[in-house]
């Protein structure tokens, strides 16, 4: 066509677009001369579009007559038969190659589906998969797509062979590889499905194992993957060239030092004369980098450079350092806080903006937002500042979980039986960070109302202030105690002060009323008489409480790292009723055994008395007077086995106890005693925590461990009978001892845990259990 | 219309003609049951691909999903519009439909009856919406959204200024100086005619005095007095930090 | 207990035909059976025992060989080479020496060689070791020997001559092998100071026996497609050849006969094939990859009769005993046609297991070994 | 009182003598920028004044601070004065092992270790 005038363009064929659409991705307008190239624009313009299978131009005098063929419109995809790829990842595959409900329906994008689709199956090693398309027309210019997927079987590897380990057996080489060839447990680990990226995964595997051990010019000459003619089977061979162990002969630190050149020598993890293993010189590589990283090199990169002395089979290891500019942090951007204030997360980095970049204060300040317990997910990456190679932003991208729970609802555990609580605490309300909970609880031995509220950061040191107060009623019987009820009321200030990284001292101020009451028929007679003695039913104190912790755990929720040992004294002040000081010492330490095996062991030692002892109100002929009424009130003893104490016997029933009629009711009958508890606790434990099955690797909800505990409580001055009077000191034949498996996790409604224990060391009359659990409460 | 609404066997949203099925979109609409109308526009886009009731139930259906708090669907869908009918008589409501969701997109239903102060919180959205606006006013100056969308605009740009002025105060406050003055040097770079910057000059003066950079404090002093003659800074203490013991009282610094 | 197998996902591979009646035309007896270390195993090497003047010899991935009279099936020695690890149990009781290529045997000289790339040459009188040798690879074709050298292919595509004096290397001829190939790789033949052999790339390739340089190569298939299986071109039969011109086929590609000399094809056809072939008087026997069983004229490539009731039995490359064509399937069934006109003339059950090496014709006795390492000889009357 | 832990507060830049050293007047602004990196401070107003200020404030004491101010004449250095705080590395390593604990965060190590084995294995060929 030769060119005229534009007067009018008039487009034919249009259903479902409009034309106004058309105009717009039209190069063309009306009064343009169209020339035979603005008019194969045109069509190259309104074919990119998609949504037109044919665009024809011609001409009517001077109008540009458009004639287009609209593409069908996809209503529906339906795939039938796929197992090993979800839908929604093949819908997004698809609507990546174009082809989605809604978008115009192109024929040609059908084949490249079907590639796809076989590829991406191939890649799993399903190579017997077969991949039909088909579409249905409907009406109004409309198109259904279905792809029908028979996935067949995976691909089993039938024969996998290293050809020329002379040095260590196939058995050692393959232990650790991903792919295996199918044995008794494949069907679960389905290590036997031959997949590319395991290959390769392996194959480096196989190489590190040899240069870790000496081997520094081994290399994989050549493998071969080959399937059988009914593609069922793979036959995987690898040819190695192992050469010869190659020993270190010297080690030069060259390059920008930066740090004292035997600071960094004391860094290498690889020795002279040692013999050559790759792994240590990664090792030392990451040592200095992070070194260097730690003073505000953030881009420092260490080339281990070997020259390799063939005949004398030696190596020479040449660490250049090259530490870059010293980098500075521009801007702390924090992203995802929809819910947290930005000033909670800024007060806990420990990286300043405009300050060089420390990779150890950034380390710190993420463990430091992962104990905070607000976030599911804390991430931190550095990106370059465009335009400069000495500045970063630090961008901190959290996932928020809501850090409260509302827990309305019934729980239970074997020593409250139903609880019936409401309560509502939140750990970060509203997003200041402050923690707040009231809460109510009703079970059959506890009735306990609370509200308390703590604030972190009085003073941008991160001094916190708190305040609680509760009103408890407990029945002590239905606790497995000795049966009395008390009453207590109770009004705390604390304050938290950090002294330094990871050590806080907390200091508590408080009052409290405990009334306690006693049945004749069940309260044991040894109480009855100490309350006679004393002279009054409700005790007064108002004490104070100093604690020392030092906390360089990990995480909030079931830490995986770090340690936690603190001491705390508490000291009822003169002028309470009875002037007691308790005090406690616990020891946490988590340590890393293998990448997922993680050993934790704790112990924890009580001990209480009175430092002014009470005189007896009564006169000394009086038949229950009783001349010593020393140490701690018996509704302040500790109290040892439970669920979260020495698992494996019934909560609070070892130590003293007491018995209402020894002839009717022998101490040798467990259900007869009633434990009272005593003033020294020894409680101890080591556990070993697996990664739990079926469960995103080193996530915090849950916790699976092994464990075996020890523990026991002593010295009770109410000890009436004999069989009590074995706990009148420490002694270490009388600690009991349980093993079994325990099991938290951290459900929506509030911690769950589960035990299933078996004592190991436990004396006639011991009340044990072999399962305990709690769930829904959080006392 | 039958008891349930589900699309259960012969439910009529499958046989009603398509005008039955926009008006009773539109009854739902205007009595607020959005959940049900976002139903009926969904059922009549997929039935009646094109025509006019297709395009304007699009619209409806983005604004439906607007209204019963799906911010993500509702995004879509507009952009899902704007792209099929870019010269569609109501393309500008589409755009500034499109600046709405994110505007008001906030936590949860808390949030939202507390009055969450938004400047403490993730800019991501705002800052989203600021662009969607910045769209609507500049392809269709004239169309009668632009107005209240320009008010926005500026009120969002006023939001993303304080977010950076609070962290500005923060790190003043913990004598991070050269920190505090760079971001409000930021400030100034980027949001200078918002209220706020006369913060920012007034964070600058006070860092540059700390830091001993006398000449430079009193540039920009100059520069504060000439814009914002009276910024509380030249008379007396500011930032007036409340004192700790405020903060003794509990609950009474929520964000 | 194949419906347990069933059970888990479906299956895309066709089972089996189903076995069809029919009236014997001829009688077949098994002269003897013999059960020889543990075959072939996992390792998919189609072993097939090697005959030399009246005996045959036959290796088993448990490192054991073992010589027997071909008529009588009476062992004459037996020796198990490498050293057992691997004591627990449940692990894979390995052998230091897996027999997976040949044997071949020779004169006075049986060679063999291992899925570690071992070769070792044994006294064909006692089986005692003459001389050993280490290849790159594993070898899981089965070594020729002629005019004192023995040729020797790897998997990784090396082709190796050797003394066959004291296995020292004479020559080396390197191929490229594509990621993904067939299992198994053709086994060269050696025929008047050339070696032929079938690669995994598609292309038959002509070597001299003294210096290993390259004569030339003809592709059998082309190798192309769009995902790796397509692109799947193997030619792992064995290279018959009956004088003047070889018979070699490709998978997804053609089956040709080629001039010995120039390395022209004579005529070639589309037929996709894994196995070798098989040729006796004017007919040339060949099996596709589906289980059909072809016969064509020699000369001309034309199709004479084609028989496909054993289709999908995974059937092994074919044999010609007298006037019947003999093939083994994945079930232990042993097949007799009749090379006129491919009708079935007899079906003996070897064993449960599948039958992976060509069976081997000496005299009027036919050998089928399994992979567990059975023997069967069957004489079938004319 | 002293016990409370107060962070340490460091702010702007850090050189070594060397690279002080090596500045000469009549340097253009991007090579001064090459040699002593982006000054911490840029007044808006002040285009030919760059400031490498820093300060430092341990714990409680009160802040120190230096400033090394360089004043350019049409985009040649003119004149240098000011002094700064050398890079002391004993100093700086004491600081870093404070917030480091001896298991360093092992999400972050995996990952890098897994990228540096493939850098790592490019390097030893």
């Amino acid at each position: 066509a030769d060119t005229f005038t534009i007067s009018d363009i008039r487009i034919d064929g249009l259903s479902r677009i409009a034309p106004g659409t058309v105009f717009t991705y039209l190069p063309v307008e009306k009064g343009d001369a169209l020339t035979p190239e603005r008019a194969n624009q045109a069509i190259r313009a309104l074919y990119k579009t998609g949504f037109f299978n044919d665009v024809q131009l011609s001409r009517q005098g001077d109008i540009l007559v458009v004639t287009v063929k609209e593409r069908p419109q996809i209503t529906k995809i339906v795939i039938r038969g796929n197992k090993d790829i979800q839908e929604a990842d093949l819908l997004k595959g698809l609507k990546g190659i174009g082809l989605a409900e809604g978008e115009a329906f192109d024929p040609l994008k059908l084949a490249e589906v079907q590639d796809e689709l076989t590829r991406q199956y191939y890649n799993r090693g399903k190579y017997n998969v077969s991949v039909k398309t088909s579409k249905v027309n409907l009406d109004r210019n409309r198109v259904e797509v279905a792809i029908n997927v028979a996935e067949g079987k995976a691909a089993k590897i039938k024969h996998l062979n290293v050809v020329g380990n002379t040095v260590f057996t196939d058995k050692q080489i393959e232990d650790d590889f991903e792919s295996n060839t199918s044995n008794w447990t494949s069907w679960y680990t389905k290590d036997d499905q031959y997949s590319r990226e395991k290959l390769s995964g392996d194959l480096e595997k196989l190489q590190s194992y040899y240069m870790d051990r000496g081997y520094a010019d081994f290399s994989v000459e050549s493998t071969q993957v080959s399937i059988s003619p009914d593609k069922r089977k793979m036959y995987v061979t690898a040819n190695i060239k192992e050469g010869e162990v190659y020993t270190v002969n010297d080690i030069k630190l060259t390059g920008a030092l930066i740090l004292k050149e035997e600071d960094l020598r004391r860094m290498l993890q690889i020795k002279t004369g040692e013999v050559f293993s790759r792994a240590k010189v990664e090792r030392s590589v990451d040592a200095i980098t992070s070194a260097l990283s730690n003073i505000g090199y953030a881009f420092a990169d260490v080339q281990p450079i070997p020259n390799i002395d063939k005949d004398k089979r030696e190596v020479g290891l040449n660490f250049f350092v090259n530490p870059g500019k010293r980098v500075y942090v521009r801007q702390v951007v924090f992203k995802g806080n929809q819910h947290t204030e930005d000033e909670v997360l800024r007060r806990e980095m420990r990286q300043l903006e405009g300050s060089w970049y420390s990779q150890a204060a950034i380390d710190r300040s993420k463990i430091r937002l992962q104990r905070l317990g607000f976030f599911s997910k804390v991430e931190i990456d550095t990106p370059k500042v465009p335009g400069t190679d000495d500045q970063v932003d630090v961008t901190v991208t959290v996932e928020e979980q809501n850090s409260g729970q509302f827990t309305f609802g019934l729980g239970y555990s074997q020593v409250q039986g139903l609880i019936a609580s409401v309560g509502v605490t939140q750990n970060n309300f509203f997003g200041t960070g402050d923690r707040v909970s009231v809460n109510a609880q009703k079970s059959s031995f506890i009735e306990r109302y609370q509200l308390s509220y703590f604030e972190p950061y009085l003073t941008d040191e991160g001094i916190g202030i708190g305040y609680d107060i509760q009103h408890t009623k407990l029945d002590a019987s239905e606790n497995n105690l000795a049966s009395y009820l008390t009453s207590t009321d109770a009004f705390d200030i604390y304050l938290g002060i950090p002294i330094s990284e990871s050590d806080t001292i907390n200091a508590q101020m408080g009052l409290s009323k405990t009334g306690v009451d006693t049945l004749t028929f069940y309260t044991p007679q040894a109480i009855i008489d100490y309350i006679d003695n004393l002279g009054h039913r409700t005790f007064h104190t108002w004490n104070m409480q100093w604690s020392w912790a030092h906390d360089t755990r990990n995480r909030f929720w079931n830490p995986t790292r770090g340690s936690l040992q603190s001491v705390s004294l508490e000291l009822t002040l003169p002028g309470s009723t009875v002037q007691y000081y308790k005090f406690n010492y616990r020891f946490a330490q988590y340590l890393r055994m293998t990448d997922s095996l993680t050993f934790f062991g704790h112990f924890g030692v009580g001990y209480g008395d009175t430092y002014k002892d009470p005189q007896s109100v009564l006169s000394p002929d009086h038949p229950r007077y009783r001349a010593d009424i020393s140490g701690l009130p018996f509704f302040e003893n500790f109290y040892a086995g439970g669920v979260t104490d020495v698992r494996g016997f019934r909560d609070n029933t070892l130590g003293p106890f007491a018995v209402l009629s020894p002839t009717t009711c022998p101490p040798t009958d467990k259900n007869c005693r009633l434990p009272l508890g005593g003033a020294l606790k020894f409680v101890a434990s080591a556990e070993i925590i697996f990664p739990t099955p079926f469960v995103k690797e080193n996530s915090d909800a849950t916790r699976l461990s092994a464990f075996v505990d020890v523990g026991n409580v002593f010295q009770n001055k109410l000890c009436a009978l004999p069989e009590c009077r074995v706990y009148k000191s420490w002694s270490a034949d009388q600690l009991r001892a349980s093993a079994g498996l325990s099991f938290t996790w951290r459900a929506p409604v509030g911690p769950i845990v589960i035990n299933i224990a078996r004592p190991i060391r436990k004396k006639p009359g011991d009340d044990t259990e072999t399962i305990q659990f709690t769930f829904g409460n959080t006392f | 219309c039958s008891l349930f609404h589900r699309g259960k066997k012969g439910d009529p949203m499958d046989t009603l003609p398509v005008e039955q099925l926009y008006q009773q979109g539109n009854e739902a609409l205007q009595s607020g049951n959005n959940d049900y109308a976002v139903r009926v526009f969904q059922r009549l886009i997929a039935r009646f691909p094109f025509g006019p009731y297709t395009e304007q139930s699009q619209l409806n259906l983005a604004y439906a999903q607007y209204k019963s708090d799906k911010p993500d669907d509702a995004y879509s869908t507009v952009n899902r519009f704007i792209k099929t009918y870019p010269t569609h008589r109501h393309i500008d409501y589409a755009y500034y439909l499109r600046g709405l969701i994110n505007f008001n997109r906030s936590g949860g239903f808390m949030e939202r009856y507390v009055g969450l102060d938004m400047t403490q919180r993730d800019q991501a959205n705002l800052r989203q919406s600021f662009d969607d606006f910045g769209a609507l006013v500049t392809r269709y100056p004239q169309s009668r959204y632009a107005a209240d969308g320009r008010q926005r605009m500026i009120h969002l740009r006023n939001m993303m200024a304080q977010a950076d002025l609070n962290v500005a105060l923060f790190y003043l406050k913990r004598g991070a100086y050269v920190a505090s003055s760079n971001r409000a040097k930021s400030i100034l770079e980027t949001y200078p005619q918002t209220p706020q910057a006369g913060d920012a000059l007034a964070i600058m003066v006070k860092s540059y005095h700390e830091l001993g950079q006398d000449k430079l404090a009193d540039d920009a002093k100059r520069v504060l007095e000439l814009n914002y003659p009276d910024h509380p800074s030249l008379k007396g203490r500011w930032p007036s930090y409340r004192s700790n013991w405020w903060k003794l009282i509990p609950l009474q610094n929520r964000g | 207990c194949t419906w347990l197998k069933s059970l888990g996902k479906k299956d895309n591979v066709q089972p089996p035909t189903e076995l069809v009646e029919f009236a014997p035309t001829t009688q077949v007896d098994r002269v003897w059976s013999e059960g020889v270390g543990s075959g072939a195993g996992a390792s998919g090497a189609r072993l097939a025992p090697g005959v030399a003047d009246g005996r045959l010899y036959a290796a088993g991935v448990d490192g054991s060989i073992e010589a027997i009279d071909a008529t009588t099936g009476r062992t004459l020695w037996h020796t198990r080479l490498g050293e057992r690890h691997g004591w627990r149990f449940w692990s894979r009781r390995d052998n230091s020496l897996r027999w997976s290529g040949g044997p071949t045997a020779e004169g006075d000289l049986v060679v063999v060689g291992g899925l570690d790339g071992q070769v070792y040459a044994l006294s064909a009188a006692d089986g005692s070791e003459r001389w050993k040798a280490q290849m790159s690879s594993e070898i899981v074709a089965a070594p020729a020997i002629a005019n004192g050298i023995v040729v020797v292919r790897s998997n990784d595509g090396r082709l190796v001559g050797l003394d066959a004096a004291d296995g020292s290397r004479k020559w080396i001829f390197d191929q490229s092998v594509p990621a993904l190939s067939l299992r198994s790789n053709s086994a060269p033949l050696i025929a008047n100071g050339v070696v032929y052999d079938g690669y995994d790339n598609g292309r038959v390739v002509a070597v001299r026996l003294d210096d290993g340089n390259e004569l030339w190569s003809q592709t059998l298939s082309g190798g192309e497609g769009r995902t790796e299986v397509e692109r799947l071109a193997d030619v792992d039969g064995n290279i018959v050849s009956d004088g003047q011109a070889l018979y070699a086929a490709g998978y997804r590609g053609q089956l040709a006969a080629i001039a010995l000399d120039s390395g022209r094809p004579v005529w070639q056809r589309d037929l996709s094939s894994y196995t070798g072939t098989a040729v006796s008087g004017n007919t040339l026997v060949a099996i596709d990859a589906d289980g059909n069983v072809w016969a064509f004229d020699r000369e001309t490539g034309v199709n004479l009769w084609k028989q496909d009731q054993l289709k999908y039995r995974w059937l092994t490359a074919p044999a010609i005993q007298g006037k019947y064509v003999v093939v083994g399937d994945i079930e232990g069934y042993v097949h007799w046609l009749s090379l006129d006109e491919g009708k079935f003339a007899a079906r003996e059950r070897l064993s449960r297991k599948p039958i992976e090496g060509a069976p081997l014709v000496v005299g009027d006795l036919v050998y089928v070994e399994d992979v567990k390492g059975h023997i069967g000889a069957y004489r079938a009357r004319q | 009182c002293g016990l409370i832990y107060k962070v340490d507060a460091q702010q702007g830049n850090l050189f070594d003598k060397a690279t002080v050293e090596s500045l000469k007047p009549g340097m253009s602004k991007r090579q001064v920028l090459l040699v002593m990196g982006s000054p911490s401070v840029i007044s808006p107003f002040d285009q030919n004044r760059w400031d490498y200020v820093s300060t430092i404030r341990r714990g409680r004491h009160k802040m120190a601070s230096k400033d090394l101010t360089l004043y350019f004449e049409n985009d040649q250095l003119a004149k240098i004065d000011g002094d700064y705080f050398p890079e002391d590395p004993d100093v700086l390593i004491k600081d870093a092992r404070k917030y480091k604990r001896e298991y360093p965060d092992e999400k972050r190590s995996d990952e890098d270790k897994k990228k540096k084995r493939r850098g790592g294995d490019q390097g030893q060929g």
